[in-house]
């Protein structure tokens, strides 16, 4: 398995952690990804409109996956696009799985809320709120028996915060010290309800610490800080003490491609909105004099190409052939379950 | 009578218990504000207010299990379950609590609450948010199981099973919101558990629920035009099952057909097959064949997706061939 | 419902939090009850072995049930006896019940798992871990809106601090402010598991907090200072503060009838026995002066005669009537199930 | 050839697997120190240690959630359910994700994994502690379901099932721990999925599973004095299903019982009498009869638990009563 381009790009950036542009680049990658998403929808190609964009998401996501290593691997939830694309992905493997295509990352089957890639270590995202996060736990087990320093990293929304398994999975990290860390992707809202409407305020990483976790909170408008963030608690973890980390950040659409956000303001969207870690990246890659917005133009168009695209292929790649439908609900080789039609034939065909 | 939408004769049936009843409150994820995932309550909340259209976090087992204890304290909740599909996180408290209590309590006390729910295909929305998970329920003794494939239905059974003593799961179809039909709200509701013959013929009983009523309705009328008739019963509640109106049109006709979106194995069609069999067995030219959905996960992929459960040509066409094979017999 | 006697002492005691004499004849009926349960499964008349002894926590149980009153509500979990014998029940009935007799509480349906008595504000014990808590959220909410000041009490044990539900139930009383209390009677284990081995080092409670509760932990000890602290959490619960109260005990014997506790030390054994709340209570009032151990005596003897006649009225009272097997899985008058003998019947008698 | 319970089967084959894999770890509450609720594990954390033998939080949904985690990462985990009944709480982990992983994404990986668990009653251990609850594991695809009711069948189809290279759910029953027998433990195991025919008769078939296989024998002992011979079908496993040998028998002999513990409502018994009357319909004298536990909770009594699922006297009974009528007619 040899580590695409983007991924390479990361981990140079890990070693030097003032190392913005690249950082920049991935989250702007997240963004028009994102934004080519909603035009598949537009455009009638998605499968569904089960689609959850993670704009506003993106320091959450690169500052983080940008940290994990080969070996490593992580759970995501239904919001998964930002982080399994800052890991490495391919985005039009990611598209065409999206639109329910053969070239997907799984073959069709799975769509935009269960991609998965072995290769990645994507152990898949997940549609039931907080469904992935114990899986991190029996990852970690595998990843402190090999002793190689892989570890598991679950990103969840704040929704999951209220799923009891989250605090299961939470209390066996700590009790057996696993190389483990529980990263809570705060954007304010689980559907139409704002945390404050689900949880009495208090940090939500008080939980961990309650739990024996290494816990913080970080504000998601810096990357730099998420990833300094998340540095102290990801070390941590590859030392065998496991983490948790709130990241702060907006929801800038609606929960999915049909909500329009009827339950909350326009003051609220305006000022969540004004919190973009990527337009905050970009003004201080200028600032700092570390690219002019010449060059990041540039850079933008270049990945507004790439993204484009994704489309494209999407829309020529090919729809799974019908009969993949009774494959891989077992491994292959296996006893296979019949289709209905050919038990009725047989059975009307009896004599 | 009036046109109104499966969704709006559920939201009518909850305003009408909830104004007739004050200790019915609504207990789900996004009931209030937000009006529902598929806009079933959209309104309520600003009729009812906060404290009987309660938004809870995202909890599906604690909310069941809050559901119980305010049914035990004198409330009558309806619990939403946004997916059926996530029925497998609170089976225990549905079926080890509310299904059992008033066994286990030596009958001090019932469990009067019902679980509001919606399942099927139809949104491309993948393995864990399109399935039909009713053949759980109807394993679990104490649990009745309500399934209305039409819009009057969905009002009038809603109103029954709020007015049951024992918990009910009230199981919608995410595919039928938007069925328009006409109802009458102020008739006398159906004799609870009483299935509906929805047509009548003499070469085939086709018997199901939900949204594969229409599915065999549609393929009722195809049939005919080939001049085969077919009896289309909905059963409506899966339990308490009348299967009095069953056995009548099996005895009458010899020929059945189950339908359902289930997947197939241990699913209602082999309950319902079974029973046939057992209690119709000499009136029987044919086996009883179940079409159900196949024994795999449902994809996201429009097409695998359209194909896993039966559609209405799936229903024509079995219907056809077993006509077509006994005749030539 | 008129309360029996011992309510009406309880309530008494209630008022004046220095009386211990009522509360140590509690604890004794509590613990001398639990021995002739012992008894009663040696002599063959328990129904099984699934038998919980609360022997050890009797402050626990009575330093909480002595605080409830009329319209309170409470669950428990499977080691449940005391609670209930605590808040009032009738013990004659609650043997019959755990001997799976006509005369118990449920009927014989239920067992010493599942006891329960809507008269006495007992929603049930549960065989499942964790499995009562979230009813009290439900009651919780139906005592809010009855504005008349009960209260909700889940008495769960450190095992169910394992059990994700409860996380999620905590949650919603603190959101809500709910007239809810979380008992947690941490007796040290969980069948053969520590609570160390369970639950990374830190003192329960600080869940409770962590999570926007009035939480407190209080030692099992000396039934004052859980009946002082009991006052301060359900008190603030009757104002709409909800809260919770670990409780540090030590389960005296096995888990279960059978168990013989291989997996602990006699050294844990001794020790932990040393910390008895009835041997304390006792000490304690004749150091005070307010009983001499003459008095006692005879307060035990009257305890001891009383819980002997549990044994022979369940011996003599009756199995339930085997058609009772198909009553009760509906309420009276509605469809019920068919039994398979009777079907069976019907169709070989067909034609 | 060795004399064994049931109970050192079950602890032979974890033995022997983890000491050819060592990727073999068994993680659940109570199996290392404690050696496991019903005895089973005694003995293996002294000899595996507590890296292997992995006594975990009573957590369930975690526990087969961490589970699917580590045999997505090359481990190969026996999840440990102390009582098949809090597989409520699981449900999710398990059909949402165990079940569905390999097929969700694409064919990537799968979830080699076991979960043991027991059920059944005989203990009076009341509704939450006696049940049967195989038919949620049988209607959810991509869960397979091994369910053994001699002590050979518990040694070499638990090995198998740590072979397989999908979720199996392996379900023991608490009555049959101390169940002796013969076994040898180096004969090459059954085919994977073959049904066992434990007795052969012309007069009756019927099929059955874990201790119902025990009670039929006896049944069938009993017939035999009265001339009537039964042929006894131990399924074994009910996921893949050898529906073939059911057929083979069936078709011989043309009688059917099935026998389950679970409640008769949409459980096993339905779907193997659906699946006999489709496919066997011709070759039927007689509808097949199901005896399966009543459709209502267990109680503690010792009498109303008996009493609530199918004795070997019942299994009997009815079987003279479908012979005898049958001859008459
Ligand atoms: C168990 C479960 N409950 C409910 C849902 C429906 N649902 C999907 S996403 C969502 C909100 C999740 O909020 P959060 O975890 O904050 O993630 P976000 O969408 O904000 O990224 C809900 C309620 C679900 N998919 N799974
Ligand atoms: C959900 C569930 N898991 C496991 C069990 C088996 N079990 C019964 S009691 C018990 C230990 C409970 O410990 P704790 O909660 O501390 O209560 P204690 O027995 O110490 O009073 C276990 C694991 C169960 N009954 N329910
Ligand atoms: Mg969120
Ligand atoms: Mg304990």
């Amino acid at each position: 398995m040899t580590a695409p381009i983007e991924t390479a790009v990361a981990d140079r950036a890990a070693r030097s952690n003032t190392e913005l542009l690249p950082l920049y680049r991935q989250m702007r990658r997240v963004r028009t990804f994102e934004e080519r998403v909603g035009e598949l929808f537009v455009r009638g190609q998605s499968a569904g409109s089960m689609l959850h964009l993670s704009i506003g998401e993106e320091a959450a996501a690169v500052g983080v996956a940008s940290l994990m290593q080969e070996g490593d691997t992580f759970t995501t939830h239904h919001r998964g696009h930002g982080i399994f694309l800052a890991r490495g992905a391919d985005p039009k493997r990611m598209m065409a799985e999206i639109g329910g295509k053969e070239e997907g990352y799984c073959r069709g089957k799975g769509g935009s809320m269960h991609i998965a890639d072995m290769g990645l270590g994507h152990l898949g995202a997940n549609a039931i709120v907080g469904g992935g996060i114990p899986a991190v736990v029996g990852a970690g087990l595998a990843s402190k028996r090999a002793g190689k320093g892989a570890i598991s990293v679950a990103f969840f929304g704040d929704g999951a915060m209220q799923q009891g398994i989250l605090y299961e999975s939470m209390n066996m990290a700590a009790l057996w010290d696993l190389p483990v860390v529980f990263v809570c992707i705060n954007n304010q809202y689980g559907m139409g309800t704002r945390i404050e409407q689900a949880t009495k305020g208090r940090a939500l990483h008080e939980r961990g610490l309650a739990f024996g976790l290494n816990a913080e909170t970080v504000d998601g408008l810096d990357v730099r800080e998420v990833r300094a963030a998340a540095t102290r608690v990801i070390d941590a973890a590859r030392g065998g003490t496991p983490g948790f980390l709130a990241i702060e950040c907006y929801r800038f659409y609606g929960h999915a491609r049909m909500d329009k956000s009827p339950y909350r303001s326009a003051e609220d969207e305006e000022q969540g909105r004004a919190k973009d870690p990527v337009q905050f990246a970009r003004a201080a890659l200028i600032e700092m004099g570390e690219a002019d917005s010449t060059h990041l133009d540039a850079l933008d168009q270049e990945i507004a190409a790439e993204m484009d695209a994704t489309i494209d292929f999407t829309i020529a790649a090919s729809e799974p052939p019908l009969n993949s439908m009774f494959r891989d609900v077992y491994a292959p080789g296996e006893p296979e379950p019949e289709a209905v039609a050919a038990r009725i034939d047989r059975i009307l065909a009896r004599e | 009578m009036v046109q109104m939408t499966y969704r709006d004769a559920l939201k009518q049936a909850l305003r009408d218990a909830m104004t007739e009843d004050d200790s019915v409150v609504v207990i789900g994820e996004e009931v209030g504000r937000y009006g529902g995932a598929y806009g079933v309550t959209k309104g309520l909340y600003e009729e009812f207010g906060a404290a009987r259209m309660i938004d809870t976090p995202i909890s599906e087992p604690a909310i069941i299990g809050a559901a119980v204890g305010a049914a035990m304290s004198g409330l009558r909740p309806v619990a939403e379950l946004m997916y059926v599909d996530f029925i497998g996180m609170t089976m225990d408290q549905l079926g080890n609590q509310a299904a059992k209590i008033r066994y286990m309590f030596g009958g001090q006390i019932g469990v009067p609450m019902v679980l509001r729910t919606q399942g099927g295909t139809g949104r491309s929305a993948g393995a864990q948010h399109s399935q039909s998970l009713e053949a759980y329920v109807l394993h679990t003794p104490g649990l009745r199981l309500v399934m209305p494939a039409t819009v009057s239905d969905a009002y009038h059974l809603l109103r029954q099973s709020l007015r049951q003593p024992d918990p009910v799961v009230f199981i919608e179809h995410k595919a039928l919101y938007t069925l328009k039909e006409e109802v009458d709200l102020s008739a006398p509701p159906p004799a609870w558990g009483k299935a509906a013959v929805r047509r009548t013929g003499d070469d085939l009983v086709i018997v199901t629920y939900s949204r594969q009523v229409h599915h065999a309705l549609k393929a009722a009328e195809e049939l005919s035009k080939q001049g085969l008739e077919a009896t289309v019963i909905d059963l409506r509640c899966l339990n308490p099952l009348d299967f009095d109106t069953v056995r009548q049109h099996v005895e009458r006709v010899g020929r059945v057909m189950v339908v359902s979106e289930g997947v197939m194995t241990a699913g209602v069609g082999a309950e319902l097959s079974a029973r046939i069999h057992e209690e119709c067995f000499d009136f029987l030219a044919e086996p009883v064949i179940r079409l159900c959905g196949e024994d795999i996960p449902i994809s996201v992929s429009v097409d695998l997706e359209a194909n896993s459960v039966p559609t209405s040509q799936a229903v024509q066409q079995v219907a056809a061939r077993l006509l077509a094979e006994r005749s030539a017999a």
